[in-house]
């Protein structure tokens, strides 16, 4: 039985065999769901124990027929780029289930569709062809519908169709371009119609020169496009305030952190490999819009009043250093993207629990109502300090180490020098708008509506999640080798087929 | 033409015919519903006369003994249930009638166009199709078993449906 | 000797007929009329081709017809019946629920 | 020897365990927590002093610095490693930070005795400490700007220590803000560098800038960037507007951050990349006129201070503008020199005011004075701080101050001269002014002048310890320059030396005549001054000038921008959201509902068709 089967698995067996059991108790699911993910994550964990960090293809694969008639396959693999964001995302689902409390009602059918969208997300991250990765894509989706659009605030209806139609949306353009590509690469390439994605990558290299440049473009942008819209990037990213704002505290950390992911994912698994002359082409595109995204986001953040908003700015501002590595198609630019999806996985659900215990205190999202929490509340204050720090790219966290390496990668691509002395920038908003923040929720007195609240420390359960992201954070952080030595050998495989 | 006539068959054919589309158009074009009713009573007895003419004696007989005696009852039941004396408005939604007029006079030119214009292929003799009730009842109860169950399940369904619908609802209130 | 063709050009007119007066006529009752003689217009055309095709189908056919027919009849009237009791509706126009 | 080359890793990294151990368990040792920093900086601080000769020895007979670390990071084919390097400069600074900080250590005892979070402030001053210890010790680039922010960090989270106070918050956030301008520059330099060398190393990039592989342009960029950074960490104007601010911490914190850690690293930083500098006369002209500048403009803000310990914090910004003025002008030993120095006094004058601070519980001049009868040894020591401050000979500022002006002079640059001598004379006011009005005049404290007494025996010892300094680091200066190897502490004859001394005298003299003859008061001064005066005391506006350019515009782009993402591109969106929604509508009055209005559609599309393919169908 392959490993990876067992890891995308076990969520989806929780979900359907959740289905069949009686939904009496809330402590029930949330254990239920507890125990699926962490079998989840120790399959995770015994992957990567087996995983040959030496190696840079892909491992532990599997490839079945699927739909032979197009050459669709149910491939699985796994390599150093999808393997910390298969123990990212596993992580980051734990810690959901864990921090449970915010659901009051309908336990049963939240713990299912959580478990669905996890079996989505390490499905994607480790499938090997186009359509299986497309389905996963899909699978992420509809959870999210209804975790958003029934357990949600405020004006939570609208927000999750904003949300599905906006990214529904793109999802139609992403199956156009897979579909597409499959054809281009058949007619050009001259083999059987394929969508498994090394053989693609292969028959796309062959055929390179002789497939038009226009198309490539638009191919590669179409997908870019599409996978900007997840991340998400200026101006793709109006869905994801309202999200974020909106969804239930868990389901926002998994959206923020592990599911945005999967366009940066895309991008840099699918399109940039498939399609290398055109990523090439269009990567001053990229970096402009992971430019105007990092001081965009960080700008609006520091315009916003409510903790949660403000989060989701700084989350696309993040995303901008994100594509901005990405954009700069060489070793260290693109290793600092991994880094960056990992460390801004780890730190931002981790800001979100802690918003969220914060929100569960002061009864207030907003920045001007809240103060002085440090006195009632170190631990959790400690917890947000050391986040908000490594957001804003403090050295020793992760968030140092991502957002250097994809800086440093960004001076070194020629296009994209100038942007990168504008995108650095960033780096003076991102500490004024964290500070800001941490100041005005630690620091200072008490305002009088807190005084007569009595407001506890954290409790055990409540602490371990934030805690558990903390220490990973400081941990990647303090040895980046946990994310680099497997990343290594993988990246030189994807540039080489860049061709640098 | 003359030859048309020279059989008894084919007189019969046009009388029936002209009768059955008369009283066809007084179902479309009366007035009184009651009156339609009556109309339509003719018209099915043309129809069946018709099968009469094409040697399906059991069909005529059904058709009389169903549309007829079945239909037709059920329907002046109805009518009688929903105000037997209405009447239709006249003189109204003329454009709408000269649209759906136009429609089906076209409809039916293409229809005889077609018929006429490959009238070579189409046959003019009677097969002489054995269509005794035993044939009938063999191929009905044989090949067609299967559909005749099915339609006699509908028919039950049918009758499940128009009691549900039909019954007075202020006994659930 | 009369062939094919007059049956067949009959039943077109006859279902001409009908539906012409399925689409105009007011009264729900009438309309449902109009479609029995649609039905009708189509059970002559079967007999007619069986006749003359030399296959029972047709017949057989037509006996399925008069079932649905009756059907039809049945529950058309008793939807009728329904309508007019509970929302004293008479002319088929003002029967439009069928919009969201 | 070797051996001791060997642990010497041991010096940045024991504090940093202290800090890991107090953050775990600080809680629990309580009193405790204290003593186990102080032995943990203390053995690192020892071990700093021995490595001193086994070290320098190992350099002569090298011919390059001892090296040791570990791969930390690979990038591709780059190795990134964390470590150790000793060079001359490194092992200068190792004792100063050490030393410092551990005397620092030992006064906060006293000094945060009863304060509810006591464990907390001596993690951070560990994390603090060895912070500055691993900067120092940096072979790379990399390791340098890791530490460089962490220190910015321990400085976030001291000035902030106090955090019920929203004034300590703001201190706080606004010194790690306008540090982090300067540390973008440093960064920007960093990744110049690596893209143009592709490495992190200082010996490779010091090396690439000698064989002129680099443009003189780019080198002159990177200089300008590194200085950037060098300048918001030194607080050199213009960005010197965080420091005053950062006198909301704990005085102990107030000291090390202006003595021995945080405000050294700039200098430090200038030092260590000087080939850089050297090979950009633009950029040495640069770091020249700023220190002058910044030495002569925080002097004359200093002048007019009531807050006692803000003079102090403007009279390090100025003392800092000294070092940078004589790196500029191309004399790394006076430069080091000068911040040996000024590390002693300056932390002397630290703790001495901190005592004040600490008894009279106030920092305000107008409401203290007089305090010479309460606490003579204090009064002793920041009087010997402030003799070595104004350089009176043989105090220790005065040999180094001295080396600097005669590498401004011999350079033959007036306009610097000028600035650096007229400063003296404003150094010796402003620090007079202080002692004169702390320490004599009339007999007041603001909770009774009969509560105040000397400070306790844990803060009393480093301050004795520091004063002796203050009068003996003066006399190892060749001692120093023997160390870096950069050359002598400049001379430029007895003319230089006598005329500063004058100066200074002359300082304290009017300082003398203001404050200690009645009817001659700060009032006269500021009539005499009029609308000068009011600019000092004012700081010349450029808080504000900040405020009204940059933080103001800034927040009001943010709002502005907050207003357009949902006024406009939401808008967007949700427009081309509602777009099918209202095509519906349109379609869907189409929808009478009326059976018979749908067949006869039908029946007309069915005729229609038929016609089509008959028409298609004869063709």
């Amino acid at each position: 039985m392959n490993l990876l089967l067992v890891a995308v698995g076990l969520p989806l067996l929780g979900a359907v065999a959740g289905a069949f059991l009686p939904s009496r108790s809330a402590a029930l699911w949330r254990w239920w769901g507890v125990g699926f993910s962490l079998a989840a994550l120790v399959a995770a964990v015994l992957v990567a124990v087996q995983f040959d960090m030496g190696q840079g293809s892909l491992q532990m694969r599997l490839s079945l027929p699927w739909v032979p008639l197009f050459g669709v396959t149910f491939g699985v693999g796994i390599n150093g780029i999808s393997l910390p964001l298969l123990l990212l995302s596993a992580v980051v689902f734990c810690a959901a289930f864990a921090s449970f409390g915010w659901i009051e009602e309908r336990q049963k059918e939240y713990a299912l569709w959580l478990l669905v969208m996890e079996c989505g997300l390490l499905g994607l991250f480790v499938a090997t062809d186009l359509i299986l990765f497309f389905v996963f894509f899909e699978v992420v989706l509809i959870p999210s519908y209804f975790l958003v659009g029934i357990f949600g605030r405020g004006n939570r209806e609208h927000t999750a169709i904003k949300f599905v139609t906006y990214t529904g949306v793109a999802s139609a353009v992403l199956l156009i371009s897979f579909v597409l590509l499959a054809f281009t690469a058949a007619r050009y390439g001259g083999g059987n119609l394929t969508t498994d994605i090394p053989a693609l990558t292969q028959a796309m290299g062959a055929a390179e020169a002789r497939i038009p440049a226009g198309l490539q473009t638009a191919l590669f942008l179409a997908m870019a496009l599409a996978f900007m819209v997840k991340m998400p990037i200026f101006p793709l990213h109006s869905w994801a305030p309202d999200v974020y704002r909106d969804a239930p505290i868990p389901v926002a950390a998994v959206l923020s952190g592990v599911m945005s992911k999967m366009g940066a994912y895309g991008i840099l698994r699918i399109a940039v490999p498939l399609l290398p002359a055109a990523a090439s082409q269009a990567s001053w595109l990229l970096g402009l819009l992971g430019v105007i995204s990092i001081l965009y986001g960080a700008i609006a953040a520091l315009g916003q009043k409510d903790l949660r908003l403000l989060l989701a700015y700084s989350s696309m501002s993040h995303m901008g250093v994100l594509l901005l590595g990405i954009a700069s198609l060489n070793t260290v630019g693109l290793q600092g993207a991994v880094f960056q999806m990992v460390s801004h996985g780890l730190i931002i659900p981790g800001l979100f629990f802690v918003v969220g215990l914060i929100g569960l205190r002061a009864q207030s999202y907003d920045l001007q109502e809240l103060g002085g929490l440090w006195q009632r509340s170190p631990r959790l204050m400690g917890v947000f300090l050391v986040l908000g720090l490594a957001a804003l790219g403090l050295p020793l966290t992760s968030g140092f180490i991502a957002e250097f390496q994809a800086f440093a990668g960004a001076f070194r691509a020629s296009q994209l020098q100038v942007l990168s002395f504008i995108g650095v920038l960033g780096f003076i908003f991102s500490a004024s708008y964290i500070l800001w923040m941490v100041e005005r929720t630690a620091y200072g007195p008490l305002p009088p509506r807190l005084e007569q609240a009595s407001i506890r420390d954290v409790t055990a359960m409540e602490w371990v999640s934030p805690l558990v992201l903390v220490l990973l954070v400081v941990a990647v952080g303090v040895f980046p080798a946990l994310v680099g030595t497997p990343l290594t050998p993988s990246l030189g495989e994807l540039l080489r087929g860049l061709g640098g | 033409m003359i030859d048309f006539f020279s059989q008894p068959t084919n007189l019969w054919f046009v009388v029936i015919a002209f009768l059955t589309l008369i009283a066809s158009l007084g179902v479309v074009a009366g007035e009184k519903v009651m009156h339609l009713a009556l109309n339509l009573g003719g018209s099915f007895a043309g129809v069946a006369a018709l099968f009469v003419l094409l040697q399906s004696p059991f069909l005529a007989i059904a058709q009389v003994l169903i549309y007829v005696g079945a239909i037709l009852v059920m329907i002046l039941f109805g009518l009688m249930l929903t105000g037997a004396h209405a009447t239709e408005p006249t003189g109204v939604e003329t454009g709408k009638k000269v649209t759906v007029a136009t429609a089906v006079i076209v409809l039916t030119a293409l229809t005889i166009w077609g018929v006429y214009g490959s009238a070579g292929r189409w046959p003019v003799v009677p097969s002489g199709l054995d269509t005794s009730l035993t044939a009938l009842g063999q191929a009905l109860y044989g090949h067609w078993g299967v559909a005749f169950e099915a339609a006699s399940t509908l028919l039950l369904a049918a009758l499940v449906g128009a009691i549900v619908v039909s019954r007075r609802e202020d006994d659930e209130a | 000797m009369i062939g094919l063709g007059p049956y067949v050009a009959l039943g077109a007119v006859l279902f001409a007929i009908g539906a012409y007066g399925a689409l105009t006529r007011h009264n729900p009752i009438a309309v449902l009329m109009c479609i029995e003689m649609m039905l009708n217009a189509a059970n002559i055309n079967f007999v007619a081709f069986s006749s003359f095709g030399g296959s029972i189908d047709g017949q057989i056919f037509v006996i399925f017809s008069l079932v649905v027919a009756a059907c039809e009849a049945a529950t058309g009237l008793a939807l009728v019946l329904g309508v007019y009791r509970n929302r004293d509706i008479q002319e088929i126009g003002d029967m439009h629920l069928l919009k969201w | 020897m070797d051996g001791l080359l060997a642990v010497s890793w041991l010096v940045p990294f024991l504090p940093l365990l202290a800090f890991a151990l107090l953050t775990l368990f600080g809680s629990r040792l309580g009193q405790g927590a204290a003593w186990l920093s102080i032995l943990f900086t203390g053995v690192a601080a020892v071990l700093a002093v021995l490595l001193l000769s086994p070290a320098s020895t190992y350099l002569q007979d090298q011919q390059h610095p001892y090296q040791w670390g570990f791969s930390w990071l690979q990038i591709g084919s780059v190795t990134v490693s964390l470590g150790v390097s000793l060079t001359g400069l490194n092992l200068l600074m190792l004792p100063i930070v050490s030393v410092i900080a551990l005397l620092v250590q030992v006064y906060a005892v006293g000094y945060m005795h009863g304060d509810a979070r006591y464990p907390r402030f001596f993690a951070y001053m560990s994390l603090f400490t060895g912070s500055m210890l691993a900067l120092v010790v940096s072979p790379n680039f990399l390791q340098l700007y890791i530490f460089w922010e962490m220190v910015g960090l321990c400085s976030y989270l001291l000035i902030g220590f106090w955090y019920q106070r929203s004034q300590a918050a703001k201190a706080a956030k606004k010194a790690f803000i306008v540090t982090r301008i300067g540390d973008v520059g440093l960064l920007v330099a960093i990744f110049l560098i690596f893209a143009a060398t592709g490495s992190f190393e200082f010996s490779a990039v010091i090396q690439a800038v000698q064989s002129r592989q680099l443009g003189g342009g780019f080198v002159t960029a990177i200089a300008l960037l590194i200085f950037l950074g060098a300048a918001g960490k030194s607080a050199q104007f213009p960005l010197h507007v965080w420091l005053p601010d950062a006198m909301e911490g704990p005085t102990p914190v107030s000291a090390l951050i202006h003595a021995a850690t945080m405000v050294a690293a700039g200098v430090y930083l200038v030092a260590l990349t000087f080939p850089i500098f050297a090979a950009s006369a633009a950029a040495m002209q640069v770091v020249a006129w700023i220190g002058a500048i910044s030495a002569f403009l925080a002097a004359t803000i200093a002048l007019a201070q009531t807050d006692f310990k803000r003079v102090i914090a403007y009279s390090t910004i100025s003392q800092l503008g000294y070092m940078m003025l004589g790196l500029g002008v191309g004399s790394i030993t006076a430069g080091m020199f000068h911040l040996t120095t000024h590390a002693v006094f300056k932390a002397l004058l630290f703790l001495a005011v901190g005592a004040v601070i600490h008894e009279a519980d106030t920092q305000e001049l107008d409401e203290v004075s007089g305090l010479w009868g309460k606490m003579k040894i204090t009064a002793i020591t920041f009087f010997i701080g402030a003799l070595a401050l104004s350089g009176i000979p043989p105090f220790a500022g005065f040999w180094s101050k001295d080396g600097i002006l005669a590498a401004v002079v011999s350079q033959g640059n007036w306009g610097l001269a000028v600035l650096g001598f007229l400063t003296v004379l404003l150094t010796a006011f402003y620090i007079w002014r202080i002692g004169f009005r702390l320490f004599f005049g009339e007999q007041r404290a603001p909770h009774g002048y009969e509560k105040v007494h000397e400070a306790p025996l844990m803060m009393m010892v480093p301050m004795g310890l520091l004063a002796l300094g203050a009068i003996g680091t003066g006399f190892f200066g060749g001692n120093i320059s023997r160390l870096l190897g950069s050359g002598a502490v400049p001379e430029a004859g007895w003319g230089v030396a006598i005329l500063a001394t004058v100066l200074a005298l002359v300082g304290i003299g009017a300082a003398f005549l203001t404050y200690l003859r009645p009817g001659f008061g700060e009032a006269a001064v500021a009539r005499l001054l009029g609308p000068v005066w009011i600019a000092f005391k004012r700081k010349y506006w450029i808080d504000e000038g900040y405020q009204a350019g940059v933080v103001r515009p800034t927040l009001a782009l943010a709002a502005g921008v907050r207003q357009a993402d949902g006024n406009i591109i939401d808008t967007a969106v949700e427009s081309v959201g509602a777009a099918p929604g209202a095509i519906g509508e349109g379609v869907a009055r189409a929808q009478t509902g009326r059976a018979q209005t749908y067949l006869a559609v039908g029946t007309i599309a069915v005729v229609l068709l038929v016609i089509v393919s008959v028409i298609g169908g004869s063709r």
